[in-house]
């Protein structure tokens, strides 16, 4: 347990100091190797924890405090589980944040030193609630987490908050994901209610021992999906992701691919065991996993923007996990996660290094880059197979896990729609690479390779998405050390799995260096030809403008006809009740005319009114 | 006669006195008129004294006469000092102070 | 008799209040007035109250009407225009309070009357007796509007 | 128990002292008045971090009481006493109290008023939450309402509401949006107001004179009475009405933009912060507490009612350009979350309700310091005419952000344990959907607090502006001290829900299952 | 016969003859002397008449129809208390305006007022209650109209004058018609049942509408207090109202009731009516004396509310507000005189900057404002919440909710004079007050503070003396005359 408690406290102490002692914080630099000393510390701690579960030989530890005394209700108690999922993950999330946290002292140097120590206090805030988050051991504290790393996210994505975009994309975040945790906090209380805890081994001892009604927990289980949509971007709530590439490229690799964005994934891989108690969500979640996966791929095709290829990139991929655990297949989804936080990473660091050479995000902008940065050049590449999934760097043994478990669920239409979109994902890649590193004219200005603090951390991840394939028969050794072990039954996959991948994948390759390298064929003249369809995907399928048209029409009109209704009819009421008062004393004081005789006749009609109510009843 | 029948006479010189005194311009036609309807409250304590053979009315009418006087000098004083301050004596005229 | 004395005094009476309230001349409104107060002195009389009566025409209609018309001689008559303001609204109201009052007394006094006012002597004991307070009272209140009356018409000294 | 014998006497009575001092000071003496007001905040803060100290949270029931028969033949005492509801009321107010003080610290104008009639409004606030005599209660009460019409006439800020169309005439002839307009506004909604709660409080001294033998305006003594059918649901209506009007119960909230938006800042923390909960304080503790039959029947009414407050303040928020609008509008919405809380009559959600109003006081007087921090550095209230503030006051930025996270129920601050306590109560209550409203009101909340820190703050800086400068010197104590506060509760429930707990036990103990 | 029931009154007769006769034989070579002096011998006889009246027993009975007991002792006191603040307002304000030659008889006119008064409350007798009526009316005419120079005072006198008058022959014919019910003059005799006794009892409340200046018989109220003497003020507007209800009082609990004539409704009725109309007609006067007039008539819907809830407590509590009335608007009829004094118009502009021009005088009025609008720790509220609270007793609500609204109507013109005195200009030029205005009006907003820190000093007193109204105790049952 100590091990989880330093984890946490490593970046949360480095946030604090940073925090509350503004002069450190504008110092700059000093602040920034704080934090990095705080996640170094965590990563380490984590690391240690996470290899006995790795090897599985470790079994889940807990522990908790009470948090809310309550009466007449369950007290909510927090705390930390600790266990093969929440370890690797928190090993995971340290050393990716390390990294990008060392990175970032060379991405950011040019920053002022205000700036920088703001940033590094924003990254060890984030980096604190992400591992809080992993490590929670009960719906609520997740909840609370969840909504911190939303925060973080905010924060970071609208770091230049001088850019009106950058505010706007953080704002879209943030509400964009909220919209989904609104059916986290409502399924949090409908599990609640049903099972009167928020613990997860107490959650999954009820549902097991079948306390729980099934309608409640489908209900409950389908708001916690909704919030995992909303945190994971996963269709229709995609939309903010790609925008979020406002932030720092670090954050985006940190945040918006490694960690944050998978806490969705992560989520619903905890929770899986409860899932499979609701089979109809199940195939709702893997439905929209695999459309996620599909459209983000094929909007990635039409971006010309790097960071918002990997981001839809990013979406695609996260909508593959989705679909992996709505078929059943919690464990290749975990798997892919590990491996797509390698490799997405490895790729937004050697975007971000490609940025800061160029100082553009556009694709066309950029060429031959793979001259001036070999080292970056390199890294890119491995990223980019194993994001196209070829053997056998990481992304091709996870990938083809997820189709298996595809396949083994019964979905075979879903299995090729996730082939096909295998292939699209190997082009756009594919693409991005070809224009950006080799391609047929210079990049403008002058590209130099980036410093040694930017490619050591990209090494590091390149190794990671080379060999990252070998964890594979850690995973089941790390979910047999859960609080809910599955049964695993070694799946033996057919054959033909994994080869139709790599074909989709290859071709996919292929296509793209024809159409980009070799310029065999003019890609703006396929776009042409399809036109329609081109434009439909530029504009991303319209969902932004369907968000935006909710936004303008039903919030901001309903707020005028109530900020209206308020004004002129509530208080118009009350206005009117006291202008009435006012004219009515102002009558009463005309009749007052000061003749005598007229007020005496107010004598002689009060006398008349105390005769009549004595004598007339 | 009957005492009923002379309070309804002293009713009926009330209820003139009070016309005149929320008809008459002129002042002292007001006092006039308060004059009557003192003179009707007087008869019509008479009247009750009588009928219930009440020596202690007549000591009210007295009473109440004396009063009467005394109300009525007050009143003209202040009419004559209206009429010399203001130089009216229409009461109507008195109706600077309103609202 | 008395019922024949009584419609002709009630007669007499209301007329000249009515002609009291309404007459164009002040003058003549206080000579109608004094003509209603003496024949309220006559009721005194069949009511068997001498005392009543003398006081009446005495005191009352003799102090009364001469401060009336010094009034009316120190002020000067009225120049002309309307006796009246806005009589039907005031009749009106008049003829409420009459309904009122009518209706309110309805049924009192109908039997014999006991009487019984004659005494001069029972007043005077009573006076010193029963209602010594109000007596007292009544003399500081006559001292009081004496003083009212003299400062309100007094020429003033200045300071 | 007896940690001091006359402790809420002493908390009472300290700032009506410190008004006495302040009264007979001479004008000139600038430090000396805020001496002496700082003192007359500080005691009552002492003497209820000794009450939340000291209370026993497993004896429950009223401690510290002291009692002493002033109109013995109309059954009126001064009996006081505090419950695990009031201890953690109290404490806000001294906290609030004391952040007012440092707020208005560099207020000069006629300073030595300003700090009586704060000490004066604190008086009865106070007195409301100590009270066990209800006579007493309510003459504390409208103590607590009045000097705000002074705090805001006198020093409050006037910005025209141009009213549209027909209501253009009338808008400027009433005066809409001026100070003197919104302080009389205010003082007159609330005073009639407690005129319902007179009559309910006099129906329930008659009316309870019969069973005890005797009329008494004691608290305990009535709560053994049982007030049912009409005659409860009449009295609750009165006090739901009366009490609710202060806590901006809706259609009866409207004093509450206007009031606070042309108030000085001290007096809109005071008022926002406390007074609003003062309001929901007595439809709970006269309300839920004396007629909990009424309530049980009429909860309905106050739940759908919390739930048009909560949806249709943060709503009407959305629409306003007026920063102080914006925030007078979110604290009718969270409000409403206060009395969905109370409505609930789960033990879960009324310790919510109660947290709630600890957590938005010192949230809504943390936006009010802010607010009017922006307005006195850069003389805009108008959010349209700002941008890009963040650069000249990035503490401002901040502390405006942490208020707004707070208001949007975000975890690790005081409004998120709140809210969710709330909603909790709301979903195992006898009707469950009013948790929907609720957190969608969240959602809503989101919506327009960010809109407005994006507003205010972010993007560039307008052109030609002179740059707002960042607070400093004093300023900074309210800011840091409520933040502070917010982050507590936020991650520190239990040093409110022990007591609460009690309070929230004691008073469902009446209720009937 | 217990000369102690009528030592007050007999005290001030004395008083007012005293004064006289130094009128009459003081020489007026040097005026100022003369007018302190008087004012001083007045003043101070009334101050040591309320010392006495504080070792007077009681209940006492002078005879079997003037008694004094707890409740007419301390209403009586709190006539003495009016007269005592008139003409210590009087004093100065008749110098500041020039009108000292009048002294004298304005001290005396004030006395024989106080003595009707004090008659009023005393009275179980219709004779004596109508002359104790007559005595409190008549110097009042004159004192209306004791600045006879200015335009306007014979108008105000004309205009009480009128409606004193015609509420004369009102309440005479009312009582004429009681007699006739019940044979006799005196109130413990046989009960006066039937018609005519409940046309007389409406009768005898219509005359006395005009002496607590109820709705509608209140018309004359603004015109007349716009037009006197404001220090009168501090006594016209508190000793007659409270007389007259303390009379009210007992002619409800000693004659209406025994009678069986439900005279609470009517009250009820005219209470409604002064509430509302009171309270609209002052919304929005620009002129103190007309507001605090018309506020007075809202006042005494009020005061009402307790007479027509009957119950015991009622009496007390009737009591205490008119304390609570005598101290708040008697010192804000001072502020007003001494503004007056120092040629400041007292009206809304007339009292701007009050706050810098005249500190005291702005917190001192703030005070009584506060306290006539129902402010809590100000003894108004006190008053106000007491007689809700006997109109509770008898369960009219619905009163009380009318009441309690229109006392926020009426804070609005309160809270008016209190912000344009409150708003702080440049200009205005300071007041200076005269120190015997100070005093009483000090003096005022002590009681008015001190009181409403500590009502029970007061409450609890005026319970107990209320219950000797409602239980008369053997001795004034039983004596004989």
């Amino acid at each position: 347990m100590i091990p989880a408690l330093v984890t946490l406290c490593g970046p949360l102490a480095a946030f604090a100091l940073i925090g509350l002692l503004p002069p450190l914080r504008r110092a700059g630099r000093p602040a920034a190797l704080l934090s990095i000393a705080g996640i170094a510390v965590a990563a380490l701690a984590s690391g240690i924890q996470a290899v006995p579960y790795f090897r599985g030989v470790a079994a889940p530890a807990t522990y908790e405090f009470l948090w809310a005394p309550l009466t007449g209700a369950p007290s909510i108690r927090f705390g930390l589980l600790v266990d093969g999922l929440s370890a690797s993950m928190a090993a995971l999330v340290a050393l990716i944040a390390l990294l990008v946290q060392v990175y970032s002292l060379a991405y950011m140097a040019s920053e002022k030193p205000a700036s920088l120590g703001r940033y590094y206090a924003y990254q060890a805030f984030f980096a604190f609630a992400m591992l809080g988050l992993v490590l929670s051991h009960n719906l609520l504290q997740t909840y609370v987490f969840w909504e911190m790393v939303g925060l973080g996210s905010y924060l970071l994505i609208g770091f230049f908050w001088e850019r009106p975009e950058a505010g706007r994309a953080a704002l879209k975040a943030f509400w964009t994901t909220r919209l989904g945790d609104v059916g986290f906090a409502l399924g949090i209380l409908v599990l609640w209610g049903a099972a009167g805890t928020f613990t997860f081994t107490e959650l999954f001892a009820k549902v097991g021992g079948g306390a729980v009604a099934g309608s409640a927990l489908s209900l409950g289980l389908a708001g916690i999906t909704l919030g995992a949509m909303g945190k994971s971007a996963q269709f229709p709530f995609h939309v903010w992701l790609p925008d979020a590439m406002e932030g720092p490229t670090p954050v985006s690799a940190l945040i918006h691919a490694a960690t944050m964005v998978a806490a969705g994934v992560y989520l619903m891989v905890r929770v899986a065991p409860l899932l499979s108690h609701a089979p109809e969500l199940m195939s709702a979640i893997f439905a929209i996993g695999v459309l996620t996966a599909f459209l983000a791929a094929t909007m990635a095709l039409v971006e010309s923007d790097i960071k918002r290829v990997l981001a839809f990139s990013t979406v695609s991929q996260l909508g593959f996990m989705m679909a992996a655990v709505g078929s059943g297949g919690a464990g290749a989804a975990y798997f892919h996660l590990l491996t797509h936080a390698f490799f997405k990473a490895l790729l937004f660091l050697t975007a971000g290094s490609l940025i800061h050479a160029v100082g553009s995000n556009d694709l066309f902008k950029m060429g031959r880059l793979a001259r001036a940065m070999p080292v970056t050049a390199a890294c890119f590449a491995a990223g980019a197979l194993a994001l196209a999934g070829i053997v056998p760097t990481a992304g091709f043994f996870s990938k083809d896990e997820i189709l298996a478990s595809v396949l083994a669920g019964g979905h075979p239409l879903g299995f090729a729609l996730l082939v096909l979109t295998a292939g699209i994902t190997a082009f756009y890649i594919g693409r991005a690479f070809f224009l950006a590193m080799l391609g047929s004219h210079d990049a403008e200005g002058h590209a130099h390779e980036s410093p040694a603090a930017m490619t050591a951390p990209m090494a590091v991840l390149a190794v990671l998405a080379l060999v990252g394939g070998a964890l594979a028969p850690s995973i089941p050794r790390l979910f047999a050390g859960t609080i809910a072990p599955p049964a695993f039954e070694p799946e033996t996959a057919p054959v033909f799995v994994p080869i139709l991948g790599t074909l989709a994948a290859l071709s996919g390759l292929a296509l793209s260096w024809l159409a980009y390298q070799r310029r065999s064929f003019d890609p703006g003249a396929v776009r042409r030809a399809v036109g329609p369809v081109a434009t439909l995907l530029e504009r991303r399928y319209f969902v932004d403008d369907a968000f935006e048209l909710v936004y303008r029409r039903a919030y901001l009109g309903l707020s005028s006809v109530v900020g209206w209704f308020d004004r002129y009819v509530v208080d118009g009421l009350v206005n009117a009740a006291t202008w009435m008062t006012w004219l009515v004393a102002g009558r009463l004081r005309g009749m007052q005319n000061g003749r005598v005789q007229d007020a005496l006749y107010a004598v002689a009609a009060g006398l008349v009114l105390l005769a009549w109510l004595a004598l007339g009843r | 006669m009957t005492a009923g029948a002379l309070l309804l006479v002293a009713a009926a010189v009330f209820s003139i006195g009070l016309f005149g005194v929320l008809a008459r311009r002129h002042a002292i036609g007001v006092l006039v008129s308060i004059e009557l309807m003192f003179n009707a409250v007087n008869l019509a304590v008479a009247a009750i004294a009588w009928s219930r053979g009440l020596v202690a009315g007549v000591v009210l009418v007295l009473f109440g006469i004396a009063i009467t006087v005394a109300e009525i000098a007050i009143g003209l004083a202040l009419v004559l000092l209206a009429a010399r301050v203001r130089k009216t004596s229409v009461l109507d005229d008195l109706d600077t102070l309103r609202g | 008799m008395r019922d024949l004395a009584f419609y002709a005094l009630a007669v007499i009476l209301l007329a000249s209040a009515a002609a009291a309230v309404t007459a164009r001349s002040l003058f003549r409104a206080a000579f109608a007035l004094a003509a209603a107060l003496l024949a309220t002195a006559g009721f005194y009389l069949l009511l068997a109250a001498p005392l009543l009566a003398a006081v009446q025409i005495l005191l009352y209609t003799g102090g009364v009407l001469t401060l009336i018309v010094f009034a009316l001689v120190v002020t000067g008559a009225p120049a002309g225009g309307a006796a009246l303001r806005r009589p039907l609204p005031a009749a009106l109201l008049g003829v409420a309070v009459f309904a009122a009052l009518a209706s309110g007394t309805r049924g009192f006094g109908a039997g014999e009357a006991r009487g019984g006012l004659d005494s001069g002597a029972a007043v005077g004991t009573l006076l010193f007796t029963d209602y010594l307070v109000p007596f007292e009272l009544l003399s500081v209140l006559l001292l009081g509007a004496v003083f009212g009356a003299l400062l309100l018409a007094r020429k003033d000294r200045l300071e | 128990m007896s940690v001091m014998p006359h402790l809420l006497s002493m908390t009472v009575l300290a700032p009506f002292a410190a008004a006495l001092v302040l009264f007979v000071l001479p004008e000139r003496a600038g430090r000396l008045i805020r001496t002496v007001s700082v003192l007359g905040a500080a005691v009552p803060l002492l003497t209820s971090i000794l009450a939340l100290r000291h209370y026993d949270a497993a004896l429950r029931g009223f401690q510290f009481v002291e009692a002493y028969p002033l109109v013995p033949r109309l059954g009126l005492s001064w009996h006081l006493g505090v419950d695990g509801i009031a201890v953690p009321l109290l404490l806000l107010t001294a906290i609030i109290h004391g952040t007012a003080v440092f707020t208005s610290w560099t207020t000069t104008e006629r300073a030595k008023e300003f700090y009586l009639f704060l000490a004066l409004l604190v008086t009865g606030v106070y007195g409301v939450f100590v009270s066990l005599d209800l006579f007493v209660l309510f003459l504390f009460y409208e103590l607590a309402v009045l000097p705000m019409y002074v705090l805001i006439g006198v020093w409050g800020s006037s910005m025209e509401i141009e009213g549209r169309g027909p209501f253009g005439s009338l808008f400027r002839k009433i005066g809409v949006g001026g100070k003197d307009y919104g302080a009389m506004k205010l003082t007159l909604y609330l005073l009639a107001g407690s005129a319902f709660i007179l009559v309910g409080i006099l129906l329930m001294w008659v009316a309870g004179a019969g069973p005890m033998g005797r009329p008494s305006f004691d608290y305990l003594a009535l709560s053994h009475v049982t007030f049912s059918g009409g005659l409860g649901r009449s009295i609750f209506l009165l006090f739901y009405v009366g009490f609710g009007v202060l806590a901006g119960i809706w259609p009866f909230h409207t004093w509450s933009p206007d009031g606070h938006a042309a108030a000085p800042a001290a007096g809109s923390m005071m008022h926002a912060g406390v007074l609003m909960k003062l309001g929901a304080y007595g439809v709970l503790r006269l309300g839920f507490g004396l007629l909990p039959q009424a309530a049980q029947q009429l909860a309905w009414l106050v739940g759908l009612v919390a739930v048009i407050n909560i949806v249709y303040g943060a709503l009407g928020a959305g629409w306003q350009k007026d920063i102080k609008y914006l925030i007078a509008y979110s604290s009718v919405s969270h409000m409403g979350i206060v009395m969905l809380g109370l409505a609930t009559l789960t033990s879960v959600g009324l310790a919510g309700s109660v947290y709630q109003m600890v957590a938005h006081g010192i949230m809504t007087a943390l936006f009010f310091t802010l607010v009017n921090l922006v307005y006195h550095k850069s003389h805009r209230r108008d959010m349209t005419a700002m941008g890009g503030f963040a650069r000249s006051m990035p503490g401002i930025a901040t502390f405006f952000v942490i208020a707004g996270l707070s208001s949007l129920g975000l975890p690790g601050l005081a409004g998120f344990v709140a809210e969710f306590l709330v909603f909790l109560g709301a979903w195992t209550s006898a009707h469950p959907w009013w948790a929907i409203p609720g957190v969608v009101g969240a959602m809503i909340t989101a919506l327009y607090v960010l809109r407005a820190v994006r507003t205010i703050f972010l993007g560039p800086a307008r052109p030609g502006d002179e740059a707002p400068p960042d607070a400093h010197g004093v300023e900074w104590v309210s800011l840091v001290a409520l933040s502070s506060c917010l982050v507590l509760l936020g991650v520190w429930p239990r040093l409110l829900l022990d007591p609460l707990n009690a309070g929230v036990a004691d008073l469902l103990a009446r209720f009937g299952s | 016969m217990d000369w102690s029931a009528a030592a007050l009154e007999i005290g001030t007769l004395a008083l007012a003859v005293g004064v006289l006769a130094l009128d009459l034989i003081a020489p007026s070579r040097e005026p100022a002397a003369r007018r302190t002096g008087l004012f001083a011998i007045a003043a101070a006889g009334l101050a040591a008449l309320l010392l006495v009246s504080l070792r007077l027993p009681a209940p006492a009975a002078f005879t079997r129809a003037y008694v004094q007991d707890g409740f007419a002792l301390l209403a009586k006191r709190v006539m003495l208390a009016a007269a005592l603040a008139a003409l210590a307002g009087m004093a100065p304000y008749a110098t500041a305006r020039r009108i000292a030659d009048r002294a004298g008889e304005t001290i005396v006119l004030v006395l024989f007022a106080t003595v009707g008064a004090m008659a009023l409350v005393s009275a179980r007798e219709y004779l004596t209650l109508f002359v104790a009526f007559e005595l409190l009316s008549l110097p009042l005419y004159v004192l209306a109209a004791v600045e006879k120079e200015r335009g306007a005072s014979p108008e105000g006198a004309i205009k009480i004058f009128l409606f004193g008058s015609v509420s004369s022959a009102i309440l005479l014919l009312g009582i004429a018609l009681l007699v006739a019910a019940s044979g006799t003059t005196f109130w413990d005799g046989p009960p006066a049942a039937g018609r005519t006794a409940v046309l007389g009892a409406a009768l005898v409340l219509s005359g006395f509408g005009f002496k607590i200046a109820a709705f509608p018989f209140s018309l004359w109220v603004p015109d007349t207090y716009q037009a006197a003497p404001t220090p009168i003020l501090a006594f016209l507007s508190v000793a007659p109202k409270a007389a007259a209800v303390a009379a009210l009082f007992r002619i409800v609990h000693e004659v209406f009731e025994p009678a069986g004539i439900a005279s609470a409704p009517w009250i009820a009725t005219l209470a409604a009516l002064a509430m509302i109309f009171g309270n609209l007609l002052a919304l929005r006067q620009h002129d103190l004396k007309r507001l605090l007039a018309y506020s007075g008539v809202a006042q005494i819907g009020y005061v009402l509310l307790a007479l027509a809830a009957g119950t015991r407590d009622a009496p007390g509590l009737a009591l205490f507000f008119f304390v609570a009335y005598l101290v708040s608007n008697g010192g804000a009829f001072l502020v007003v005189a001494a503004l007056e004094c120092a040629g400041s118009e007292a009206t809304l502009h007339g009292v701007r900057n009050l706050r810098r021009r005249a500190p005291v005088l702005a917190a001192a009025l703030l005070v009584f404002l506060l306290s006539l609008g129902g402010i809590p720790f100000v003894l108004g509220f006190w008053g106000k919440m007491y007689v809700f609270l006997a109109a509770a007793q008898a369960g009219l609500y619905p009163l009380v909710g009318l009441g309690a609204v229109l006392a926020v109507v009426a804070l609005y013109y309160y809270l008016n004079v209190a912000r344009a005195m409150l708003t702080v200009e440049e200009d205005g030029d300071s007041v200076p007050v005269a120190p015997l205005h100070l005093a009483a009006i000090l003096a005022c907003a002590l009681a008015v503070t001190g009181l409403g820190l500590a009502p029970q000093l007061l409450a609890n007193p005026c319970l107990r003396a209320a219950d000797t109204l409602m239980a008369p105790s053997p001795i004034t049952k039983t004596q004989s005359r």
